[in-house]
């Protein structure tokens, strides 16, 4: 599903380099620009991201547009409901190619706490009906794993992790 | 081949590349000094202190998809970011950066660059209205009606400085100030209201190239991105391109008009880097407004222009006049 | 017309106020605290996922009473006993938990009378998959033990 | 094809593009069914006529040209277009009948009379520099010999401010919004 | 093509601000419908992040509902907590010992602070300011790694529970708050400075979007909404509950109506705030933070109970129908912002749009909390 | 008197006014809606419940945390919310209970007053089949909201209401779902 819509509507060039391909993911991993677009209770965690203490732009992803147009990541970060879940995906279908996904908290991925049995207002899942490229569990995430899902979505794109990987501290 | 030509096609491309480079690292400082305005480090990890981030969001910006949505006019959807950006390339062909380096010295440069710069807002209107987006017509309305109301003011400024200096002429009036204390912004011989002058200059540049707090083409929180709303990949490209070009213009503007061009403030080694230190503190000061102040309300902005900004700027050109007569 | 210089002079001061305290914020030390170079030590308190706390010889402390099963709001819990011979009481052999339904409420710690569960420090969790935060609690207790 | 890079040859090539601008504005301004785009257009057209004043050596008269007109002129009859747009569609029929026999006629009246004084023209080459740019030059110049066209060219302006007014104002008036801002 | 502006007959055009919209702060959507920039009618629409938890309260027992609490309010989080172990613990008859009680005030007020500053910066990008922002939420994330050392969460906290809390205060936090208190002390000035005098806010938020008394009352709007347009009306001095009675504070009240009034009472209460959390620390009593018996299962007596406490957006409501069983028979949640909003459509008529949104802004809307 | 130590001066005055409403329900042989809505068959079933519970109670403060209870009948809600609207009061609240067992639904106003402590509750009981009580949104149009968020959640028919489409739910929602037999 994901890598299928990563293809979809840009072709591949039909002569490849692979040191330009190579530069343009680089290109396109360090500049992830992501939509001011909130839902809940973790668009305050993303705000939080990308104040002083944790700082998004060091990685190039601070500039928050408002318009879709200019985006290239949706960080859904927030329960999607039946209401909001059209317009979710307008959104998401007015970015232009390439662009990626981040489902940020529980809500986004599953739905989290408010999705029970027999509940009528809740999509459970932001996969539901968008090809999510990064999850990030959590209720709601701490800023740290929302950049580390920035750099994970950098790792993805690039195959390359440039960052050290931070261990967590074993409750043992 | 005709040298002249070689100077011409030279220029055109040194003029080029330095407004498209100046934009992506106006970009970068822009970034960096919000950062530090507000205490973070700003991009970083993309090269030394983030220098390849423009770079690397031009990469990226470049090779977006190019979305025409439905309902646009085809045509001056397209028309408009590159009307954004060749009126402001032409301005550049006449500011003097230094004595020699300047792609055409005419004798009408100043009023050349109203000219042109005139065309800008031309592109915004277009651009919005294009975009068929309620939210891109309002940001369009709103930019017109703000150059226009503040093309006034600076109109006369500038008038009062022509009046000045006798000369249209970029160099001319570059030259006239060799040192410090012949600038124009402390010329008090010429008027003593030349400090203040030189403010309604600068807030005017800055209403007309729709910077912060003169912002409300482009108010997020209003107009969601103003009238590049629709715009994505370089189409919004070139209208930043074409925006921070502008306020480079406007900035040159100011210096050469009231802060000596590039003529060194000892009257020693005059040449390109004055001219180049004066700019960037002057577009420092720009972006610093910018990440200060929040936006003014539209009949705040036309109250600014037609009470405070006007009637300052006229009785300046009145005194002005005044004074060339009896000195 | 005092009224109108008044302000015009009030309000250019205020406006020149505000860009000396932006400029000296500009010359504070920085506060960005650069994650994946440096990283904050959580407090003891901190809730990431829970985690089973094991014993010195590595086993877990549960004995599968269920209680946090039903305490949890969201229902993210599964517990698995058996009954083994020689051994008291239950044990332990599935514990699984969808850590992408929980909402960190620590109903389950609060209830958990042996003290089995804990919250873990695991604060940076990011992955392509959702399937790995399907936790299966036990397998990872036995892997830290080996 | 030296001869182009010569700057001779490459302002004949400017030249050349200049006009075709104009014909090709004016041509957009008057069949264009979108208003905004015949506006734009006619911006196109006067950017063009611009250039042949910079090729007559008359480089103030040009950039005054791009100034007034495309820049205050061109901005304000697209800014009240935009205001008060008449439907693209609500453009007026072809006019037919006797309209279009006096039309006719008159556009082929007009064309034999341009070609005509073009013909009889006395063609000479245009004077080398009027002025020299300088203030105290143009003000007189302004003031004195071309006092009227300076005149005409305000009431050209008042004209453009009173018609987009007009459309402005028709656009309004219709409808029921009365509010006190 | 068919163009948004209007055409000559029809004067009006909609406006569609949100779902997805910068200035909304969520997801909330309002229909305008506009002059130009005038705005004629406003219709808020509602309902894009309902995420039942009023139905959440009828299936789940009265213990697992706490951490719903935490997320209909992500902001003022601690508030709702506050609310509902009160409404249970009033339903049960439980009394909370003291100093559960100074925890909680000293917590509450810590949120109630976090929750004005990132309103205040908030509303300071609606209307284009950034910079503010940021301080804002530099100075929150202290509030937040006490309340986190505390709580363990950083936003949507579940640290109530029946009968008192779930752990105690670490040894750093005493000292950690007083700290705090004296940096925001010096933080605030700077804040008036920066923005309060600002002429252009000023010119902003100064006689934009006056709310009358009586439109006040008419609409039921409370909180530092009410107390804008000279009304003095504050849960915790009217209504007294935990142990707000003991504490010294003012209830800041302009008269100004304007948004400008209700900014001045937002900045004002984050130092009474202050002021109520140091004399809860100089107070802070020893002893358990939880009360002695609480059973297990919780089956409050048949009947309605309503608790009403002062959130950071003003009177916050939960009503309690139980039938004597473990989980509540209905959970109504009357949240203040859903009554402060609702006055909108009346006072936004004949704005422009920008001020529109300063009014928007200045009503401090936390959507969740709306939709519930 | 344990609740009102004396500041409210009109509370008797006005448990009286709201009393003399709710009594006219409480006698069982008036037919209290049927003018005004033909469909609206329960005074014959109605009179079983009202003996049970006094019509204007005072409660218990502390315990309950409200002072006043009224119960009225669904025609008299208008004049009561006219009634707490002169003496100052306002709307906080409006919700449904669905107590399916008596096959009823509740609706419930809750109000306060900014100066002295003084809430009261003004509850009333519909037909669970054709559930409809007039409109007090003229009275205190912040009622508008919450009776539109009570028709979403219960399908309780305002009548009067400028505008009962869905608030909360989806715009074409036709569910109820804290209706106690809703199913997904």
């Amino acid at each position: 599903m994901e890598s299928q819509s990563l293809q979809s509507a840009v072709d591949p060039a039909i002569v490849q380099f692979a040191p330009l391909d190579k530069l343009l993911a680089l290109g396109r991993a360090n500049s992830l620009w992501p939509m001011t677009f909130g839902l809940a209770c973790c668009a305050i965690e993303m705000m939080a991201t990308g104040a002083s203490r944790f700082d998004l732009s060091r990685f190039g992803a601070e500039v928050f547009r408002p318009s879709p147009r200019q985006c290239d990541v949706m960080i859904v970060a927030g329960t999607i409901n039946h209401k909001m879940a059209p317009a979710v995906k307008t959104l998401y279908d007015q970015m232009p190619e390439p662009k990626w996904v981040i489902a940020m908290g529980n809500c986004a991925i599953s739905g989290g706490p408010f999705a029970f049995k027999g509940q009528y207002a809740v999509v459970e899942g932001a996969d539901k009906f968008l090809p999510v490229d990064v999850y990030i569990p959590g209720c709601p995430p701490r800023p740290e794993a929302l950049i580390e899902g920035i750099l994970q979505l950098e790792e993805k794109l690039t195959g390359t992790r440039r960052w050290p990987r931070v261990k967590c501290e074993s409750i043992v | 081949m005709d040298s002249e030509i070689i100077r011409v096609i030279a220029f055109l491309v040194g003029v080029i590349a330095f407004a498209a480079l100046n934009a992506a690292y106006l970009v970068w400082l822009e970034r960096k000094e919000a950062a530090h305005i507000q205490r973070r480090i700003g991009p970083k990890e993309v090269g030394p202190f983030g220098l390849l981030q423009p770079m690397v969001d031009g990469i990226k910006l470049m090779t977006k998809q190019i979305l025409i949505p439905d309902g646009v006019d085809p045509i001056l959807f397209r028309l408009a970011p590159i009307l954004a950006m060749i009126p402001a390339i032409m301005c550049f062909v006449t500011i003097p950066f230094s004595q020699e380096l300047v792609a055409r010295n005419i004798n009408l440069g100043l009023l050349m660059i109203f000219a042109f710069a005139s065309i800008n807002v031309l592109a915004l209107l277009l651009g919005g209205w294009a975009s068929a987006n309620k939210y891109a017509v309002i940001s369009a309305a709103r930019a017109v009606a703000q150059n226009v109301a503040y093309e006034i003011p600076m109109l006369i400024t500038v008038i009062t400085m022509v009046m000045i200096t006798g000369t249209l002429n970029l160099n001319d009036i570059v030259a006239q100030q060799p040192n410090i204390s012949q600038w124009y912004i402390f010329r008090f011989s010429a008027s003593p209201l030349m400090p203040v002058a030189f403010l309604i200059f600068f807030v005017c540049s800055l209403a007309e190239t729709n910077r912060a707090p003169f912002d409300l083409s482009e108010a997020e929180s209003e107009l969601v991105a103003g009238f590049h709303t629709e715009y994505s990949s370089m189409g919004f490209g070139l209208f930043f391109m074409g925006e921070y070009a502008n306020i480079v213009i406007g900035s040159s503007l100011a210096v050469i008009l009231f802060l000596g061009g590039w003529q060194d403030p000892f009257g020693l080694f005059p040449g390109v880097w004055w001219f180049l230190i004066k700019l960037y503190c002057l577009i420092f000061t720009v972006i610093w407004i910018r990440w200060t102040y929040p936006r003014t309300q539209f009949y705040g902005l036309l109250n600014l222009s037609w009470k405070i900004l006007i009637p300052i700027s006229l009785f300046n050109l009145l005194l002005t006049a005044g004074f060339l007569k009896v000195f | 017309m005092g009224a109108y210089f008044k302000e015009l002079f009030s309000g250019t001061k205020s406006l020149f106020v505000g860009l000396q305290i932006t400029f000296g914020q500009m010359l504070k030390p920085l506060v960005t605290q650069q994650y994946p170079h440096e990283i904050s030590t959580m407090t003891p308190r901190f809730r990431g996922h829970i985690e089973l706390i094991p014993k010195e010889d590595g086993t877990t402390k549960c004995i599968v009473c269920g209680m946090c099963q039903r305490s949890c709001p969201s229902g993210c819990i599964t517990v698995a006993g058996e009954k083994r011979e020689g051994v008291k009481g239950k044990v332990l052999t599935k514990y699984r938990l969808d850590f992408t339904k929980c909402s960190l409420c620590g109903m389950c710690v609060e209830s958990c009378r042996p003290g089995a569960i804990t919250f873990s420090k695991e604060y940076n969790l990011a992955s392509t998959r959702k399937e790995d935060y399907t936790f299966d609690l036990l397998k990872r207790l036995e892997e830290k033990a080996k | 094809m030296n001869q182009l890079l010569t700057a001779q040859g490459l302002g004949g090539v400017v030249f050349l593009a200049v006009s075709a601008a104009v014909v090709i504005g004016a041509l957009i301004a008057v069949n264009s069914k979108r208003l905004i785009r015949a506006v734009t257009g006619l911006c196109l057209c006067l950017i063009g006529v611009a250039g042949l004043y910079y090729f007559l050596n008359s480089p103030f008269l040009a950039l005054m040209e791009i100034l007034i007109y495309v820049g205050a002129v061109g901005v304000s009859i697209a800014f009240a277009v935009m205001l008060a747009e008449p439907r693209q569609e609500e453009k007026g029929t072809r006019a037919t009948g006797l309209g279009a026999l006096f039309g006719f006629i008159g556009g082929a009246l007009l064309t034999w009379g341009l070609i005509k004084a073009g013909l009889s023209t006395h063609w000479q080459r245009a004077a080398e520099k009027i002025n020299d740019g300088s203030m105290l030059q143009l003000g007189k110049s302004l003031l004195t010999t071309y006092g009227m066209v300076f005149e005409l060219i305000s009431l050209v302006l008042l004209i453009a401010i009173i018609g987009s007014l007009a459309l402005g104002k028709r656009g309004r008036s219709n409808g029921p919004g009365k509010i006190s801002g | 093509m068919s163009h948004p502006l209007p055409i000559n007959n029809q004067e009006s055009f909609v406006l569609n601000l949100g779902p997805q919209h910068p200035a909304t702060h969520g997801v909330l959507r309002v229909k305008l419908t506009m002059d130009g920039e005038y705005i004629m009618h406003a219709e808020p629409v509602l309902g894009y992040i309902h995420r039942m938890h009023e139905k959440m309260g009828e299936n789940r027992t009265w213990a697992q509902f706490m951490p719903n609490t935490g997320r209909m309010d992500y902001l003022s989080a601690l508030s709702f907590n506050h609310c509902y172990a009160a409404l249970v613990e009033k339903a049960m008859g439980i009394e909370v010992p003291e100093r559960a009680e100074y925890l909680r005030v000293i917590t509450v007020e810590l949120n109630r602070i976090s929750s004005h500053l990132v309103w205040f910066g908030a509303f300071i990008l609606d209307l284009g300011g950034f910079s503010p922002l940021l301080y804002a939420f530099d100075d929150r994330e202290h509030i937040l790694d006490l309340l986190e050392s505390v709580t363990g969460s950083r936003l949507t906290y579940c640290y109530f529970r029946f009968g008192g809390l779930y752990n105690d205060i670490d040894e750093n936090f005493v000292d950690g708050t007083r700290e705090f208190i004296k940096t925001m002390r010096e933080r605030l000035p700077m804040y008036h400075n920066l923005v309060t005098k600002n002429i252009i806010l000023i010119k902003r938020i100064k006689d934009i979007g006056p709310i009358s008394k009586e439109t006040i009352r008419k609409y039921g709007a409370t909180g530092p909404v009410a107390r804008g347009s000279g009304i003095d009306y504050d849960i915790r001095k009217n209504e007294p509950y935990s142990i707000y009675p003991e504490f010294d504070f003012d209830i800041p009240v302009y008269t100004e109506c304007d948004s400008m009034a209700r900014y001045m009472v937002r900045m004002d209460e984050i130092e009474q705030s202050m002021r109520i959390i140091e004399q809860a620390l100089d107070k802070l009593p020893e002893g358990p933070i939880m009360a002695p018996k609480v059973p297990k299962i919780l089956k409050p007596p048949k009947g309605d109970y309503y608790q009403a406490v002062e959130s950071a957006r003003g009177s916050l409501g939960m009503r309690a129908v139980s039938d004597g069983t473990n989980k509540a028979y209905r959970l109504k949640v009357r949240s203040p912002t859903f009554s402060n909003l609702s006055l909108f459509s009346e006072v936004s008529e004949g704005m422009l749009l920008p001020d529109a949104l300063a009014l928007m802004g200045s009503l401090d809307l936390v959507i969740p909390e709306i939709d519930r | 008197m344990n609740m009102v130590n004396g500041i409210f001066m009109d509370f008797n005055k006005l448990k009286e006014r709201l009393t003399a409403l709710a009594l006219i329900e409480e006698v069982p042989a008036t037919p209290p809606a049927a003018p005004a809505k033909g469909e609206e068959e329960q005074p014959p079933a109605e009179p079983a419940a009202p003996v049970s519970r006094p019509a204007a109670s005072e409660t218990d403060y502390p315990v309950r945390g409200f002072h006043l209870d009224v119960k009225v009948a669904a025609d008299s809600v208008v004049a009561a919310a006219t009634i707490l609207d002169e003496e100052g009061f306002f709307l906080e609240a409006v919700t449904g209970v669905d107590w399916i067992k008596d096959k009823e639904l509740e609706v419930v106003y809750d109000y306060t007053i900014w100066q002295p402590t003084c809430r009261v509750v003004i509850r009333t009981r519909l037909n669970r089949e054709a559930p409809e009580v007039p409109t007090i949104s003229e009275v205190c149009p912040g009622a508008n909201w919450h009776e539109r968020e009570t028709h979403d959640f219960f399908g309780i028919k305002f009548s009067g209401h400028p505008d009962l489409t869905p608030l909360l739910l989806p715009e074409d929602a036709d569910f109820h779902p804290l209706l106690k037999d809703f199913q997904v």
